[in-house]
């Protein structure tokens, strides 16, 4: 294969001029149609199949797709399939098949032309062939355009900052409704359920309770009026006295007096140094 | 910290749009006060937080999933002078597959290889999923039956695009088509 | 783009800063650029960004690693919101438990058993006493002497409470779940 392409009609060539397309006569041969044997290998590779290969040649040639030669493109594709072949390239089935396809529509268009115009251009042979050509074509482009959008990592990055977190272990959340749905379902099945109903004013002892046992932590004697905050009004004193009492009743506290008007001292009833 | 005025609720948007890895739809903003400040306000001081980034390096846009802080296209010659690898470089297959998808979503394998020409290797299929671009979104009641791909909405976010409605328009191939009234049909038994 | 301006080189220097999370040392900051502008200017220019973003959801720190975009600490509560995970949430024992000693305060581990029919095990305790919400107050002088449980100031904080008494009042909760009358499995045997 050493003579350049060429995809000019192969009739009629009157002296400098080599063929002619649509009317106008061409006088050069396109120069970059000629492929070096050498470098099919890499024309294999720079084509994506034989639509590719075909397209390639077509635009190359400036024939309009929508009327292509089928004779002299037949046989420029078939030179290509033969020199690939010749040069023991892996030819993919794809290129074998597609030559084929030239081949057939070749010969149909060599069929005498049915008589009816409107019948002629509806059964032209190479319908088929160009609808995939140009649907192919669209697909080049839409790729290219695809492929120069804007795409994060090659032409943009994604701004992220660092998120500074305090370390901290997610605790459950437990609200007053929680509290309540749990003592509901304990008053509804335990012995509780018969004075399970819990006022006010007894939560407010059992809170003091609570206050009067931390204030005796450790193992001392705290005088009695120690434990009583006039600050917080006669209604704080109240509950602390009753709370005070409570604690003896359930004997959790002692208290002691050595003699009438003595003072008076309070220590928790265990006796122990404390806990913690 | 509780934000009062306006100008705190923007900073707080800010703040999380910039620590954001991913876009954050409108509706997950709101979600960031204890109050919600509304769909309205939200937008409004969007669009004032993108107008406050002009001239900047990084620009607030609007993408597929939501909003998200980005790079502006100037400064990746910098950027990318710090990047230890490039970015990956598609082949053709990898491009013209993922435009078939894009542009003729749902499609199989056959279908893209039909208007290829070529047989569609696994690796260019695996390529494209692998980048989160394209997946399988259910099977063609055909022999064999056959994935349909169709492209992600990370493929639109990582190409900018909110729909596909974005993409470049294709070539007017139709019109094309349909001047020369082209056949359809099968060819005839000669 | 070439930057000829120091305004231009801190805005390169800004971008970088914000496209990536982890620190970038002054030495890779400088290889932002064609030019090299020297260790000086860069730190320069970093210590005056760190400036303009006083006030901001997000600040400009140097690390160990280098220098680094983060948001303040103060932000956390609001991104902490975007985040889907649910909240972890106590056993039904636990809750008991903890209802329990809020209600009957001072009860031993042997008090809540009766109540609760069932044996506490030792990790509800320690879930309770470990989150602060209760402590030993002192022992009950009976065989064994058994730890009095009450609940903590910290209970009370947490559960947004300024005192016991604004427990909700179980005469009330009472009538409002007989009205409500929660389809329960286990009746009571009464």
């Amino acid at each position: 294969m050493t003579a350049p392409l060429d995809l000019a009609p192969l009739v009629d060539v009157p002296n400098g001029v080599i063929g002619r397309m649509y009317g106008q006569p061409i006088f050069d041969l396109p120069k970059d149609l000629y492929i070096p044997p050498d470098a099919l290998e890499v024309i294999l590779d720079a084509f994506e199949g034989p639509l590719d290969l075909l397209l390639y040649l077509i635009r190359k040639a400036n024939i309009n797709v929508l009327d292509i030669p089928m004779v002299p493109l037949t046989a420029q594709y078939l030179e290509y399939v033969e020199a690939m072949r010749h040069h023991n390239l892996a030819l993919a089935a794809d290129y074998l098949l597609m030559a084929a396809t030239l081949l057939e529509i070749k010969s149909r268009m060599l069929l005498p032309r049915p008589s009816r115009p409107e019948e002629a251009e509806e059964l032209d042979p190479r319908a088929e062939l160009v609808r995939r050509l140009l649907e192919y074509e669209q697909t080049k482009l839409a790729a290219a355009r695809l492929d120069a959008l804007p795409r994060v990592e090659r032409d943009f990055e994604w701004v992220g900052v660092f998120v500074a977190e305090k370390v901290v272990e997610r605790l459950p959340e437990v609200s007053l409704h929680d509290l309540q749905l749990a003592w509901m379902k304990i008053a509804r099945q335990s012995r509780l359920k018969q004075h399970h109903t819990i006022q006010r004013e007894e939560l407010s002892v059992r809170e003091h309770m609570t206050l009067i046992l931390r204030k005796l932590r450790g193992d001392a004697f705290v005088v009695f009026e120690s434990l009583f905050d006039p600050a917080l009004g006669v209604a704080s004193l109240v509950v602390s006295f009753l709370a005070t009492l409570e604690l003896v009743k359930e004997r959790l506290v002692i208290i002691t007096q050595n003699e009438a008007f003595a003072p008076i001292y309070v220590k928790r009833a265990d006796g122990a140094a404390g806990n913690d | 910290m509780q934000p009062e005025t306006i100008e705190q609720i923007k900073r707080v948007l800010e703040t999380a749009l910039l620590a954001g890895s991913s876009p954050v739809p409108v509706s997950d903003l709101r979600r960031l006060f204890d109050e919600d400040p509304g769909s309205d306000l939200v937008r409004r001081l969007l669009v004032d937080l993108a107008e406050d980034w002009q001239g900047k390096g990084v620009e607030l846009v609007q993408t597929a999933g939501g909003w998200r802080f980005q790079t502006r296209l100037e400064y990746q010659v910098y950027l990318d002078r710090l990047k230890q690898e490039r970015p990956p470089k598609y082949s053709r297959a990898v491009l013209e597959t993922l435009a078939i998808i894009a542009y003729r979503q749902p499609v199989t394998r056959g279908d893209i290889e039909d208007i290829r020409g070529v047989v569609v290797s696994t690796n260019v299929l695996k390529t494209l999923e692998s980048r989160g671009w394209v997946d399988v979104v259910g099977y063609r009641d055909t022999p064999g039956r056959p994935g349909l791909y169709a492209t992600t909405r990370k493929f639109l976010e990582d190409l900018g695009l909110r729909s596909l409605t974005e993409l470049p328009p294709l070539t007017e191939i139709e019109r094309i088509m349909d001047l020369v009234d082209l056949p359809k049909t099968e060819e005839p038994a000669v």
